[in-house]
Parts: structure tokens; C-alpha cells; sequence
């Protein structure tokens, strides 16, 4: 079965990715298959400096899921121009390129650098991170600076956008539709939910920052009503995650309207997991009676 | 390193809530150094999706085994040790960098392990023993909970402390180091965190390694969840990756 | 050791109670343990008029949850006060009566009429169900909204008010603090978190209303934190809930600041799970160095 | 009703999918008529959250054993079908309201089943056929479905009807019924949705009882999951409470 799909201008062999922080810049997971394979990467947040991120522990495991506050930790941006990207320029998959920041200036600043690498072939905005204590969320949680801060980063790069959005919203339509109007070229949803456990034994909480975002299938159907509301409004590509551990997962992702898929913390439980789902979403399409990725998709729109 | 079952070949409780769990598998062909450690699948399906790291105690490449010693802390530990013979186990590993042992002869070498950090000490004192001379310090909380006593008496002249003195001497294993009065050209080390600080700084001056524990995601190095401030260029490390065995005069604790 | 709890004006025997919606009018459950050993009773929303509520099917599994949209159905606030609360009367536990309705009239006359049983001993406003078209979760998602009902509901009503928070939003503080100004008299949170489940097989939504209300363990994280933060802003009392299922989660729940608790889904996975809780709480309290609830509480406030 | 582990007799594949599990425990003596149910909780822990109802195909109060015959739909019924014996299960019942069949006599009844709505039959035939002259009609999907052929036609004149019509007749349980041009007194019926509408259209006047499902929350009555428009003044059921028999001219299906 042909699983290539296309975002937009982006042309994926597959719609399968591993999600933004849950994969790295790709190196550890090459020793598991070849990154070849997958439709997309999706690589940890960039910022314009190296940060360090949230003090340890930065995650918790809850009932199907987990916490985890890394706080953007990364070298920052020219680092991972100069270090990271020379090693995914051998693979022939498009790299996203996750851009995260405290204030405008540093998502318009990072996006730039980033869209002028021949690897990265598009941009997820990260307006939705619950890990840091300024930048981020605020971005998208608040309609309005989230149409602005779309619209100045579209303004300074030549590549696609995605604008990952945050579910700790009351109203996600309103916020998918002003980033549509800001010219967006895809959306990526979603991001964690802000969660905390608390250790029983030092009755503090288990993250060192306190809270931590959620996810894994606890949060999957939030992640699909979500995708399944935002779908009806826009005609923007979905990359949809939250909670995917199997095809069949997958294939419910489509059906509430995503067109691509990323998968996060399935990583860490099964290394191989994005291998292993693109090998068996032929064989589950077809035993749900599906020839091809574009019927599932006439199925969903309808 | 392997991804995949390991056959249990057995699973006994050896102190109190204190587990020994051999097992099979070829990821043993694999294992360089001792002080790597293992990431473990818990249970069936989606409930835990994190793994659970813990260090490999022992390992005999010609038999295919290795061992896990393990204390029972919540549902992750509690489930294995509920495993019987005969069942499988999903296994990462081996990862990390274990404790560099090549070349090191006729020393004398202080071993110092609080706790669960007493595994990962076994294998390197029966490798360190052919050619040197091993003290092992071991720290418990009280009679109840020494294990290993025995087999670390093999290969090493063994001190034992327990917090409530129920059991060897009372008090820290760094009140022993200072009774002692060793000379001691290396060290290496393995415990709580406020036992490893107190080893650090005890020791300071002295070559010495230590393995450090954090709550990890991937195990492999590729979500930064499990970092420590670093003397280095980068300002920190990866325990997964870098680690979990670290040269004592490198990690800020 | 003593369990006893204060919430206000309302003395419990215990911290532990059953959620509303979960437990029906008690009848059931009765066969299964005596109802006086429960801390209280909340019993199902009464609205003004019986309601059928949504077609069926009505459940989902999730990973460790559930998506439930039964759409308040109830057999209206004169039938529950002539039907069912009888039953309740001859128990020692006090009755917690959830009101709902599709109107602020219709919330004020529910919660007038019930106010009148002396059986209830309290009111639960519950402005955050998530499954029903009209009414309910608007007044849950806009401070001023929440304010103007709390306000008019207490003026009706000559018993303590407690208002059930809706955590489908992007500031749950604000909406708490908004009610405790309004003069409400506790809080209870959180309600579900909207869902939904797609069927593989007909790729419709496996609930008839499409979305459903997510409740179980997976949402305790996020439970969690919003109690955790709540309780930093306001001193009202704090009955919280949200995938309780063992005498640990309570200590959790405590420890992030609420004062008393609901347990809900896990009464379907166990219908003893209430009079198990109760049994075990003391032990597991002493086992984490506590000889009381108040040590719990002074714990928490550090 | 009980409420507790009962201990798995046999589990094994009688058709294609489908299983029939013999367990024992003290539950059985509680069993008032055929068409109740259990409701079955699904693995360890909390990972599911809702439990799964199941008929009770036959109970024996002499030797505290009961049958489910149960399809493999998803991951409770998976989880189901690797039980061994010896395992043990979490099991809530008797519930719901089964087939009144007391004083039944001297009546030609008519069964009608299809699939997984055969077994809640099996118990009901059994019994009724001590006292009446009953024919039984069973659909399935295909030859490979058929199951619980023989143990029918120990008690019933028995019809099979298959939707390709690989063994039987082909074609739906309602033209088995209009070909028979039976003389019936009462009937009783269980299966999916589409049929149970087409057997209550198709027997409208007949005395018949229907027994329907839905997803289910709690089992016991408590919390509106299940529920069915009904010709009461309440102008609903709850099928676990008040059902999940009815009788046939008193629900909306
Ligand atoms: C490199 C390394 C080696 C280890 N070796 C051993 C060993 O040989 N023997 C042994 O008994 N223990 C060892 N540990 C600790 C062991 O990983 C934890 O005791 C175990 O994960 C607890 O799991 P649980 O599900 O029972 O506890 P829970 O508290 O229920 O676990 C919840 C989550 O917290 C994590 N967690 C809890 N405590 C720790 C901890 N101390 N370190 C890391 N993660 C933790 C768990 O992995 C899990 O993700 C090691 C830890 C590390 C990092
Ligand atoms: C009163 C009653 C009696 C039943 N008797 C039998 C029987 O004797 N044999 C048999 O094979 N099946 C019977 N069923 C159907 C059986 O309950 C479902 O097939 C089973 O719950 C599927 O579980 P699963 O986890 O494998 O499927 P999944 O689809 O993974 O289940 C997910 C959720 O949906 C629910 N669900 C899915 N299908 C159904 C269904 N058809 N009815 C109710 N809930 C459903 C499950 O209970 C669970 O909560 C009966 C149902 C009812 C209501
Ligand atoms: C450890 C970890 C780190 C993450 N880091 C990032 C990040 O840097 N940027 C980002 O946009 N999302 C980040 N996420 C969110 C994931 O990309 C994803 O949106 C979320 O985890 C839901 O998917 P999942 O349930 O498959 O994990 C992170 C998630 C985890 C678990
Ligand atoms: C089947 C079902 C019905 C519910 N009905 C109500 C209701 O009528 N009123 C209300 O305030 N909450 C209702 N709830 C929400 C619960 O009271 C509770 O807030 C929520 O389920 C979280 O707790 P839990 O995870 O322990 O279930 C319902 C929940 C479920 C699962
Ligand atoms: S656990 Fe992921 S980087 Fe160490
Ligand atoms: S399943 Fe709860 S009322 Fe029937």
C-alpha cells in the first residue's frame, strides 16, 4: 500500500513521525532502525541560546501516561545548526524543525536560522510548551498573540509552518482558526496537558518544577476530540499526536481528521515503535477495509 | 545493545523487600563493562509507559545469564517480583557506560555502596579482585536489609554499616572510611544521592567514580530527562548515555 | 484513627465520598456496603424537569479512563425529592444534592426546592457538564458567568454551596476565584475533561453525543494540579476528585490541598471500592507518618 | 448478588472467535433464572476501568459451575480468551432480570439467537424443553461460526441460518421464521440489534421477551449508561437493572 501523504508542500513517504523532544536530534534512535524509514522528524525545541532546562527530576509516570518538565533544554540554535543537522542531512526524510522561545524576537530570530537549512524542510511552532516559566504557553493559550506571533514568523521564513498548539485552552477552535488566518501552513496538535504527581513520601511534587505536561494514551482522547473539533473548522494539514502506541491508534487519528501522525512517549516504552507501526498500518488499514490513505481520508471528511 | 525478552530463571527475595532476579538472554554477548544498567518494560499493554532502569549486578557471558538485584519501591518493582520462572522480560540494554576497569592492577581499590547501589558493585569487585586489592564498604539500613554479604566476602575485605547499628558498625559508610584509615588509590562508589555527596567530597583528592541515579525517559540519551550539572562544555551530562558511571571530579552532585 | 472532616459548616465522618453521577440515588450501592459508613452522599443532578438525556451508547473505555455522556438524565427535582431522597433519610451520612440546569432559572429553583429537604445537607452546583447542549459547561467556563450564578443561587438557598469546577479551561484559578468572591461555600474539581473515542469499525464516535467526559485515573495528574493550584488562592473548602481509585491517591488528593474527597468512575471497576478506601485510609496515613488528618492538612499548607 | 474471584474450570475455542469458559464459584448458587448476566472486571489495575458483561450460558448449583461463551471483540475479550485454568477472575453477579420462565407450560416456544446472542439461550432451553415443545433458531455469520449446534439439538428442533449461507439455510433468522410458518405461543430472543428489530416487527402479537444489550458504566442500576426508551411512565429501562430481558411489546428498541 502507497502510505506517502503530502502536508501542504511537504511530501512524506509515510505519515508517521516521532514527536518533537521524545526523539532527540535522531542520532540514538538511528541505532534501532533506519531513520530513513519514517515519513518525518521532528526534532527537540530549538531557543537562541543553549538552556539547561528544569532541575531533576524532570519526569513522573502516571496511570498510561507520564509527566515531564525537561524546560526546553537544548544548545541552542547555531549548535544545532552546526552539530545536529549535518548528521540528518544523510537521511532522505524531511526534517521539522520544533522552534521554541521566551519572547517574539527569539521565535523570529530561531526560525530564520532554521529555515535556512537545506535539511529542515518546514517549522513547528512551539507556542504551547507548559514546561517553562515565560515564553511559550502564553502564546497559546491567547488567540490574538498567537494570529501575531504566526504571522511575524511566516513574514521572516520560506518554509512551511506548523503551529503546535497547547490543549490547556477553553476554546481550541478559536485559537486554530486565528493561527489559520495568520497564514499558517499546517497545524500540530497536541501538545501536553498541565499535570503534577506528588510523592508521598516527601509530599512534594515528584517534578522538581512542579508541574509537568502530560502525555501518552491517558491524554489520546482529549488529543482526538480536539483534532476531531479542529477539523470541522479549518482546512489546514493536522499532524495529530497524544497518546499513539499502535496502528490502530493511528488510524483513529485519521478518522478524527489528522493527515499525518507523531508519536512521543511511545518511544520510550518500545524503541522501535515507529518502525513497527509503519510496517503494520498497511495490514490494519486493510483489515478496516481501507485500499488506501485517501479513502481513510473521504471517510473522515464525511 | 538488544531490544527484546530475556527468559526469567529465577526471582527470590534475598533481604527484606529485597529481590534477586537471574536471567537469560543474549543481550549478555553485549555487556562491556560492569555498572551498566538495563531499561525494563512493566507490565502488559499502555498502564506504564516508562521503563525501569536498574543496574546490572552480575553477568556470565558463557551461560548467557546475568543478574538484577532490586528493591521493592512501587508498582514497577512490585510487579517483577511477581515474575516466576519461566516468564519473559522485556529488556533494553545493556546501556551506559560502565566503570572503567582495563588496566587497572595492583592497586588498592575502596568500594563504597549504600542501599540498591550495592549491585552494581558486585560484578566490578569479583573483575577488580584478580589484580588488586579490594575494602568494600557497604551501608544497609538494618540487619534486615544486608544482602550479598557472603558473596562480596569472596573477593573483597568487607565492612558493613547499617543506620541503626543493628548490624556492623552504626551510622554512614563514611563514618567507616574515616575509622578505617585507608590508603586507597581509587574509588568507586554507588548509593543514595546524599550518600554519594558525602563519598565526593570525603574523598576528595582521590580518583574516583561514581554511578548516579535519575528517573529516566528514553534510557538512551534522546529526551535529556535524566541530566546532572556537568564540569564540562556542555554544563551537564547525560546519566543514561554519558553515565550512569562518572569520573567523581566531573559531576556536581 | 479519627477520619473526620469539616468542610465548613458540613461535619463528615469521613473524607470519602462517593462522586455524583456514579453512584446514582445510593439505592444500588446499598446492597453492597452500609451507607453510613460513607464520610456523604452526592447524589445524581436533579434538574427542574425529568430528563431522558442523551441516546445511548452512553460509555467508552480509555486508556485507564472513561468517556461517559449521559446527559443528565433524572427523573426531575420533585420526583427526586419524593422518590429518592426518602431512601437517603434513613442514613446518618449526609447528602450532597448536585443541581443542573439549562438556564439560571432553572438552577435557581432546583437548588431552591432542594435546599428545602432536610436531608440534604449541602448543595453541589455542578456549571461544568461537559455532555449536555445547552446550560452547564458555559457557566463553568466564564468567571463572570460562574460569579452571577453562585451569587443567586446562595441568595436562594439556606445551605452551604459547593461549585463544581469544569477543568476544560485555560485558567481554572480565575473561575475559583471568581465563586469563593461570589460566596460559595467549597469547591469541588474537577469534573471531565471533554473527550472522544472513534470506532475503527463504522469510524463514528463509539458515544452517540460524539464527545463524552473523560474521568478515571488518567485525569489525576491534571486533578491534581488544579487543586494544587487552586488551593494556593483561595481558603474555601476543597472536595476533590478525578481517578481516585485506592487510600493512596487520597493522600495525594489531601496533599495537593483538598480537604475531602469523590470517588466516581472507580465505583464500576468496584463497587465496594468507598468502603475499602475507608477501611484503609488509617493505615495507609500511618504507614507515611501521619497519626491524623489535620497533620495531613498542615503537611499540605506548607 | 456476589461479588469476588471465581476460579476458571476450562477456556476454550469452540468456534471461530468464540470461546466458552467454564468457572466455578459460589456466585452459581445466587443464578435465579437464565438471560442474567456477570459483569467481568478486564486485567490488572486500573488500565480498565470498566468491567464487561458477559450472559450466563449455563449454570449447574450442583457442581458451582457456570459457562460464558464469549466473541473476541477487543482487548477485554483477548484478555479473556489467554486465561488458563486454574486463574482466577473478578466476577459481579447474578445481574439484571433474566427469562421468566417459571410456570411456563405446555407451549410452543420459539428461540431465536444469533451470534453472541446464542448463549444467553442455551440455559433457557435447556430448561424451558422439560415442559414445552421449542424450536430453536440460530444465526451466525458463516460455517466457522457455528457453535453450540449439538448441545441445542439435545433439547430443541434446531434451525441454522447463515448470512452466506455456508451451512443452514442462507439468509437472516427472520426468513427462517417466515419459511417455518411455526404455530408459537410465546418466543424469546437475543442478538444484535438489527435482528432483535426484525424478530420483534416480524412477531408483533406473539407474547415474546427480548433480551437486549448495551454498553454498560456500573452493571447495577446506578449510573444511566444503559438505558432504552421504553413504553412505561418512566419512558426508559435500564437494561442491566431492569433487563436485560424485557418483555418484547414494552421496549423501543
Ligand atoms: C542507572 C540506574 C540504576 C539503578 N539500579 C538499580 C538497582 O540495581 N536496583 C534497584 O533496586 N534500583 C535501581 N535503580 C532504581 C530503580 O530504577 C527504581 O527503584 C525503580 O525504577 C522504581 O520503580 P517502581 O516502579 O517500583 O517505583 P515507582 O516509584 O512506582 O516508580 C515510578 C517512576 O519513578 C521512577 N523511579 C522511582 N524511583 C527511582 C529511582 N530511585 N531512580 C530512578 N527512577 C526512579 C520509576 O522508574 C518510574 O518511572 C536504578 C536507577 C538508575 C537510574
Ligand atoms: C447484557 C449483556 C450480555 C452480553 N452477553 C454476551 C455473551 O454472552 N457473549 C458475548 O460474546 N458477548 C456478550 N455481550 C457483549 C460483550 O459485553 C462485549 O462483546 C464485550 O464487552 C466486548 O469487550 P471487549 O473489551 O472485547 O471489546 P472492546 O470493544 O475493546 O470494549 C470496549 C468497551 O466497549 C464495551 N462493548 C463493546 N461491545 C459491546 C457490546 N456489544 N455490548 C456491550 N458492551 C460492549 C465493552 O464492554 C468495553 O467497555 C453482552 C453484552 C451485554 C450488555
Ligand atoms: C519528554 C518529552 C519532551 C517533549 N519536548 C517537546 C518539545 O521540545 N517541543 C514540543 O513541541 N513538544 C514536546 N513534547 C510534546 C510531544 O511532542 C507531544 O506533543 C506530546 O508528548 C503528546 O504526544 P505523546 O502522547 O505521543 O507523547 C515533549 C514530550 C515529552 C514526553
Ligand atoms: C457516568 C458518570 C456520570 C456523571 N454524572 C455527573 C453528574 O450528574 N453531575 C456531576 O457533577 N458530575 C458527574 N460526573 C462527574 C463525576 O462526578 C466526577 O467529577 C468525575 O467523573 C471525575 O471523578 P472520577 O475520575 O473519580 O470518576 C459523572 C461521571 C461519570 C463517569
Ligand atoms: S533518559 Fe532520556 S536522555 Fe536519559
Ligand atoms: S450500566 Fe449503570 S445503569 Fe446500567
Amino acid at each position: 500500500m502507497n502510505l506517502s501523504v503530502r502536508l501542504g508542500e511537504l511530501e512524506l513517504k509515510n505519515p508517521i513521525m516521532p514527536a518533537s523532544g521524545c526523539f532527540g536530534f535522531g542520532k540514538e534512535f538511528s541505532q534501532f532502525y533506519n531513520l530513513n524509514n519514517l515519513g518525518a522528524i521532528v526534532i527537540k525545541a530549538a531557543t537562541g541560546e543553549a538552556r539547561f532546562g528544569n532541575p531533576t527530576p524532570r519526569v513522573a509516570e502516571t496511570p498510561s501516561g507520564m509527566l515531564n518538565a525537561i524546560g526546553l533544554q537544548n544548545p541552542g540554535v547555531d549548535q544545532i545548526f552546526e552539530q545536529e543537522l549535518p548528521f540528518l542531512e544523510s537521511f532522505d526524510t524531511p526534517v521539522i524543525a520544533n522552534v521554541a522561545g521566551s519572547t517574539e524576537d527569539e521565535y523570529l530570530s530561531v526560525s530564520e536560522k532554521l529555515s535556512n537549512s537545506k535539511t529542515v524542510k518546514a517549522l513547528e511552532l512551539n507556542i504551547s510548551c507548559p514546561n517553562v516559566k515565560e515564553g511559550g504557553i502564553q502564546f497559546g493559550t491567547d488567540p490574538e498573540l498567537a494570529y501575531q506571533l504566526t504571522r511575524r514568523v511566516k513574514n521572516v521564513i520560506d518554509k512551511p509552518l506548523f503551529v503546535k498548539l497547547s490543549p490547556n485552552v477553553t476554546d481550541i477552535v478559536g485559537i486554530a482558526k486565528a493561527i489559520e488566518e495568520a497564514g499558517a501552513d499546517g497545524l500540530s496538535m497536541i501538545n501536553t496537558l498541565t499535570g503534577m504527581k506528588i510523592d508521598l513520601k516527601t509530599h512534594q511534587p515528584i517534578i522538581a518544577n512542579e508541574t509537568g505536561g502530560l502525555s501518552g494514551p491517558a491524554i489520546k482522547p482529549i488529543a482526538i476530540r480536539m483534532i476531531h473539533h479542529v477539523r470541522k473548522e479549518t482546512r489546514l494539514p493536522i499532524i495529530g499526536m497524544g497518546g499513539i502506541v499502535s496502528a490502530e491508534d493511528v488510524l483513529e487519528f485519521l478518522l478524527a481528521g489528522a493527515d499525518a501522525v507523531a508519536i512521543g512517549t511511545a518511544n520510550f516504552q518500545n524503541p522501535y515503535i515507529c518502525q513497527e507501526i509503519i510496517d503494520t498500518l498497511p495490514d490494519v488499514l486493510e483489515s478496516y477495509g481501507y485500499q488506501s490513505l485517501d479513502q481513510v481520508r473521504e471517510v473522515a471528511m464525511q | 545493545m538488544v531490544h527484546g525478552d530475556v527468559l526469567v530463571k529465577s526471582n527470590r527475595l534475598i533481604a527484606l523487600d529485597t529481590y534477586e532476579m537471574v536471567l537469560a538472554g543474549d543481550l549478555v554477548q553485549h555487556i562491556q563493562l560492569p555498572g551498566q544498567f538495563v531499561h525494563v518494560k512493566i507490565g502488559e499493554g499502555s498502564t506504564h509507559m516508562l521503563r525501569r532502569p536498574f543496574s546490572i549486578a552480575d553477568y556470565n557471558p558463557e551461560t548467557n545469564e546475568f543478574v538484577l538485584v532490586y528493591k521493592l519501591i512501587g508498582e514497577g518493582t512490585t510487579w517483577l517480583s511477581q515474575l516466576r520462572m519461566g516468564d519473559s522480560l522485556d529488556v533494553l540494554g545493556p546501556l551506559g557506560n560502565g566503570f572503567q576497569i582495563q588496566g587497572i592492577q595492583k592497586q588498592r581499590i575502596l568500594v563504597v555502596g549504600g542501599g540498591v547501589g550495592v549491585p552494581p558493585l558486585y560484578n566490578l569487585v569479583k573483575q577488580l579482585s584478580a589484580h588488586n586489592q579490594v575494602t568494600a564498604i557497604l551501608g544497609y539500613q538494618s540487619i534486615d536489609s544486608v544482602f550479598y554479604e557472603e558473596e562480596f566476602n569472596k573477593w573483597a575485605d568487607v565492612h558493613i554499616a547499617t543506620d541503626d547499628g543493628s548490624y556492623g558498625s552504626k551510622g554512614f559508610v563514611t563514618d567507616v572510611i574515616n575509622q578505617l584509615n585507608l590508603s586507597v588509590d581509587q574509588y568507586f562508589s554507588c548509593g543514595p544521592l546524599g550518600m554519594l555527596r558525602s563519598v565526593q567530597n570525603n574523598m576528595e583528592g582521590y580518583e574516583g567514580f561514581l554511578s548516579v541515579e535519575e528517573r529516566m525517559g528514553c534510557g538512551v540519551g534522546a529526551c535529556f530527562a535524566c541530566v546532572c550539572p556537568a564540569k564540562n562544555e556542555k554544563g551537564y551530562v547525560k546519566i543514561c548515555q554519558d553515565g550512569p558511571v562518572f569520573d567523581a571530579r566531573e559531576v556536581t552532585l
